[in-house]
């Protein structure tokens, strides 16, 4: 039999890669989904190797690529599609859109379209952490792309300094939207290195292999939980679809179908499956079962979130100052 | 005359820009990519490639400096922001290094004119740090142009003018102009700051706009022309200069004022607009001033709170029915200019 | 009551709310220093140490970023900036951030209540970028409340409503005002946002004000009064919100308006105050509103270009003598309330 | 005989601080330079260590402890006093202030008083010259405050990347402001590591040791001059008197008299005097000959520009927008 938790991260996985193929088509074909969005598929392993290692009370940020760290981490599905679809039931009531998604309960302490800022807002939420003694961690999910941003040295000298409890982790997909690392990066230079040299303990782990993620992941979130200071995952992976919308952008030329191709194969999901399939040489029945039961899941997530009510606009500017009421 | 859309003035300026002066280079967050700026800088990456088409790192802050350092050494960079938000990571080397950088150093050692693109306007649901247009806050800065072409004439002119000047100039593009078609010059005319524009003559309200609001502001006359009252549409073109003159002209015949922005009314446009006019033609005004602005919210995403968020041509029929003393008259509602855009961004 | 100064009012604010509010910190640049920021968190480092009075590097845009993530986890960081000219590079933070974080995830899911005090105002020749007051720029941005205190009781009553309230707050302190004494209750009693004062009350001129303007005002109000020109001081004391209502109330009893402020007029705080009056009260002007503002160019260094630049007391008096038509007379010049400041900085 | 470039470098510093002694006396006593003043006392090695590698056709910038870097690069002197007494005929019209000098003859490109400014357009003037294919580079004098900005670490990222002939010199006098590095920096980093991390080629010098700098300096500008990319030198050094103007900070108590009295040993005019004097034992002689010598010389100046007028106030905005007459 597959350890449990080993087949806990593949499920997760084929959670979020059915939610958002599902979700995908609906955005494409009905145009209902009023919102940027950019998916992860492709990207599976960072979300979920890395949220397993936390519990609910530590907190994970991320920015724009959202949903499947915000699914990883156990927030509602119901309210994200509904989310999605801007509807009031959604998680932010549906002014926050796909780009703007929290889940308190569950630990998915927001997400931003602005580079960088939720890089800086971790360090602050795991100094508040560390400030009312509670032995709580902070994450942050961000673009290698984020990496150029000044902010985020600004960010990771702070927490260095400070024995911030945070875990950087950054998504290393290779590209900003179409922009290759190499026009932005020098040759020779990582974000790890960038990590190091401000005194942030890092580590670079293969981001499609779910278990060494999870593994990279427990550590460093011992570490940052121990008062032993923050620290810097680089997770190399790449993204399927285009940078926003359900699309491709196979054909933009910005990357070709080689490099594609074999990122593709590389597929976490797959590589996960082969791993087990040793142990477990029915994973291949298992995970059909398990695209069928998200499928559904979303399905029916869906159908509700249509159903249900758009915001009264005559609570245009309910909660822009004071608590709105819900 | 040969028209073009609004996006295709820009890219034509910025082309017949580099052609004349090789100096000019364009920087920019993905310029050289598929989209190119919203077509803006692709015919301009095709002619003259990588090296004066530049993907820029994702570091405002620095590309801004970087760009004032390359200006005082005797480039001239045009930075491209494909959104405006961007720039508030650039608002100290803008208003700190470009905006005062020749009086700081005597007025005689040259200046820095770099000239940056911010695109702004709706999309589609994207939500409170994607809606914004920061042209007064940059405005408000002693030292910088803020220019807001409406037309496609007027962007090709005002990029023209920008990139030949001597002042670092800020041009907010608003996203729902760019397919608009229109006049404009083959050649690369400027077309200079501070002189306004009567977008359509009236004689019983005067609306000011910038922007896209300039075509907004034209729909509401329209319907309002049928209604029998005579709408005056004044583009100001330029925040800073500001041509106050054809504000006050127009306002001293009319008697009343409606302002129309796409950002909030403290502090902003409608402010200004407002101000100049109550400093110089006070005893014009027959009513009340009216202003239509971004209600006091961030935006939101969902479609029925943005469409109510977002001032369009019905705002402004409403405002000038109020200071024409027809507060109550409901008149059908005005498709906004934007209307019809599809996704994914 | 017992008087204080300006600076001692801050310093007493911060005292008592964190003493009352453990998670109340203070967080900024050399705040733990000597000079304790203008002497304003001298005491609090002294009482509550480094743990609580935080030396932060230079890094103002994370540093800002960093007080927006520990007040959504439940802190409440008090940032100060001894110039606020820094804050651009905390543009984004704060009107991205800050300002549109409750409403951006529905609004119901609690706020991220920053306090960011900066220091505006006139040194000894400080040059163009430390010289200016960015107080407009943030009061566009919805989602944000800016405070200018002009009192010791309204510096201390201000800071104890941002230290204690739900929305994110900028506070605009005028280092001239720090040696300032005036009466301010022990108590840490909040002063709510959004309620203007009359500072000096008056029949034939209104003049708004927020911050040193607000003692300008009052010494151009002593000189005015002996010509017998009784002029009405209006304290906004904070501009977002404004009091429009004591604005108008004040200009339809005058009927003329001169609005000063220390920082340029387009799309500043004089375009709001003058725009709120064309919206409400228009009809009320017997004189055109005069703006008492900065030139139109960055700020120099050299004294008489200094003293030039910046508008005070006499400039004031101008303007009122304008609006009531004795644009001919000259009085006496005044002294500014920053008269006799000694360097180095 | 002393070889000739190295009393040239002495005899610079000893010109720097007689300078910088005589005008913060004045400043003090007579209250008449209304313009916030940092003094680079005890720094001279690094102004005129690096200076003196460069050509007039390189350009240097500074922040705001300009006037040190300013003179060894050539700057004029009575233009300098004529500035810092608001003087029309001041390097820059009375309007910039002891914080915003230049001298575009000397190629002293400007200063800023805001930090990180001119790291960032120093990074832009040296892509000016590689874009005009002129063989010049631009070099940018900043504190290790200033690399706490995240705009350092964008400058050194794009410098790196687009190879861009610059030469960024750290300062670090350990101090900003009162701010030692340790509350600053975290433990085991420090600035040039940070330059390597970006793929900027790095050296840690000695920054009272003129003779070791100006060697460093040649070599990395040499590197860059030839295409070879950016260059950071990270110098050690110390400042004796205040973060700003004319007075002592050392009874604030952020640092200790031993510390203090261990750097004032280290002056490094007397470390290059001890260096020759086995050379030229007459090394105190000359060294006092030309402190005589610049004691007149910069008494000339503020006496000169005492007599000079003011700006006219007519001219208030002459050059806020276009080209102010001179
Ligand atoms: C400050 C800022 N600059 C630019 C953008 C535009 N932008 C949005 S997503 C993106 C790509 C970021 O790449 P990366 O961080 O690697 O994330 P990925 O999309 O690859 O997951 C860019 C440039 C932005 N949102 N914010
Ligand atoms: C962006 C910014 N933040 C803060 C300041 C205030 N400030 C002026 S000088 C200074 C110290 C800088 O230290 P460093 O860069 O090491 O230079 P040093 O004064 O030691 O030569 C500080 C914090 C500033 N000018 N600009
Ligand atoms: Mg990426
Ligand atoms: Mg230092």
């Amino acid at each position: 039999m597959m350890d449990s938790s080993r087949a806990r991260l593949i499920r997760d996985m084929v959670r979020i890669r059915t939610v958002e193929e599902v979700l995908a088509d609906f955005y494409r074909d009905e145009q209902e989904m009023r919102t940027p969005t950019h998916f992860s598929i492709g990207q599976e392993a960072t979300a979920v190797g890395v949220c397993s290692a936390t519990t609910p009370r530590d907190w994970v940020y991320s920015g724009h690529r959202s949903h499947a760290p915000y699914l990883a981490k156990g927030g509602d599905l119901e309210a994200l599609v509904a989310e999605l679809y801007g509807k009031e039931a959604g998680c932010s009531r549906g002014r926050g859109g796909s780009m703007h998604v929290m889940d308190q309960a569950a630990g998915f302490a927001g997400s931003a379209a602005i580079l960088g800022e939720m890089i800086a807002a971790a360090v602050g939420a795991g100094w508040a952490f560390a400030r009312a003694g509670e032995p709580r961690v902070a994450l942050t999910y961000f673009g290698e792309g984020a990496a150029d941003e000044g902010v985020f040295f600004e960010s990771l000298n702070f927490a260095a300094v400070h024995r911030i409890p945070v875990v950087f982790v950054c998504e290393n997909n290779r590209y900003s939207i179409s922009s290759p690392l190499g026009v932005r990066h020098a040759p020779g230079t990582s974000v790890r290195g960038r990590a190091e040299a401000c005194g942030v303990r890092s580590l670079a782990v293969d981001g499609n292999d779910v278990f060494a993620v999870r593994d990279a992941a427990r550590d460093a979130v011992d570490h940052a939980r121990d008062g032993r200071g923050p620290v810097l995952l680089e997770l190399a992976t790449y993204r399927w679809r285009a940078h926003v919308g359900p699309g491709l952008d196979h054909d933009h030329g910005f990357r070709s179908q080689e490099e594609i191709d074999s990122w593709t194969a590389a597929c976490p999901i797959l590589r996960a499956a082969d791993a087990v399939r040793g142990e477990t040489p029915g994973i291949d029945t298992l995970v059909e079962s398990w695209r069928a039961e998200f499928r559904q899941e979303v399905h029916a997530a869906v159908d509700r979130a249509k159903a249900l009510p758009f915001p009264d606009i005559a609570g245009l500017l309910s909660g822009a100052y004071l608590p709105a009421a819900r | 005359m040969r028209t073009l859309t609004y996006w295709q003035a820009i890219s034509e300026a910025t082309v017949q820009c580099m052609e004349r002066d090789e100096r000019i280079f364009v920087a920019g967050e993905g310029v050289d990519d598929v989209a190119g700026a919203f077509g803006t800088t692709k015919e301009a990456f095709r002619r003259f490639g990588p090296r004066r088409v530049v993907d820029m790192p994702n570091a405002e802050n620095a590309t801004a400096g970087i760009a004032v350092g390359a200006a005082a050494a005797g480039q001239r960079p045009l930075v491209v922001h494909v959104r405006a938000d961007f720039m508030f990571l650039a608002m100290d080397a803008l208003v700190n290094m470009a905006a005062k950088w020749r009086y700081t150093y005597g007025g005689d050692k040259g200046g820095v004119p770099v000239v940056t693109r911010g695109v702004v306007g709706r999309g589609w649901g994207q939500g409170s740090t994607h809606s914004q247009s920061p042209h007064a806050t940059f405005a408000h800065y002693a030292g910088l142009h803020v220019a807001t072409p409406a037309t496609p004439a007027d962007a090709k002119g005002m990029l023209v003018q920008a990139l030949t000047g001597d002042t670092p100039v800020v041009l907010i593009e608003n996203r729902n102009l760019y397919p608009l078609v229109g006049e404009v010059p083959e050649e690369p005319l400027p077309v200079p700051f501070g002189v306004g524009r009567i977008a359509r003559a009236g004689t019983d309200v005067t609306v000011v706009a910038a922007s896209l609001m300039v075509h907004e502001a034209e729909r509401a006359a329209e319907q309002l022309a049928e209604r029998g009252i005579s709408v005056e549409v004044v583009d100001v073109r330029s925040l800073r200069p500001l041509d106050e003159g054809i504000i006050c002209e127009s306002v001293a015949k009319t008697g009343r004022l409606v302002v129309a922005d796409t950002s909030w009314a403290r502090y902003g446009f409608t402010a200004e607009v407002a101000a100049v006019v109550a400093e110089h033609v006070p005893h014009a005004l027959r009513a009340p001033v009216r202003r239509v602005s971004l209600p006091d919210s961030p935006a939101p995403v969902s479609h029925p709170l943005e469409e109510a968020f977002h001032p369009n041509a019905s705002s402004i029929v409403s405002a000038c029915l109020d200071v024409c003393g027809e507060a109550g008259a409901v008149l059908p509602r005005l498709a906004s200019v934007s209307a019809g855009f599809q996704g994914p961004f």
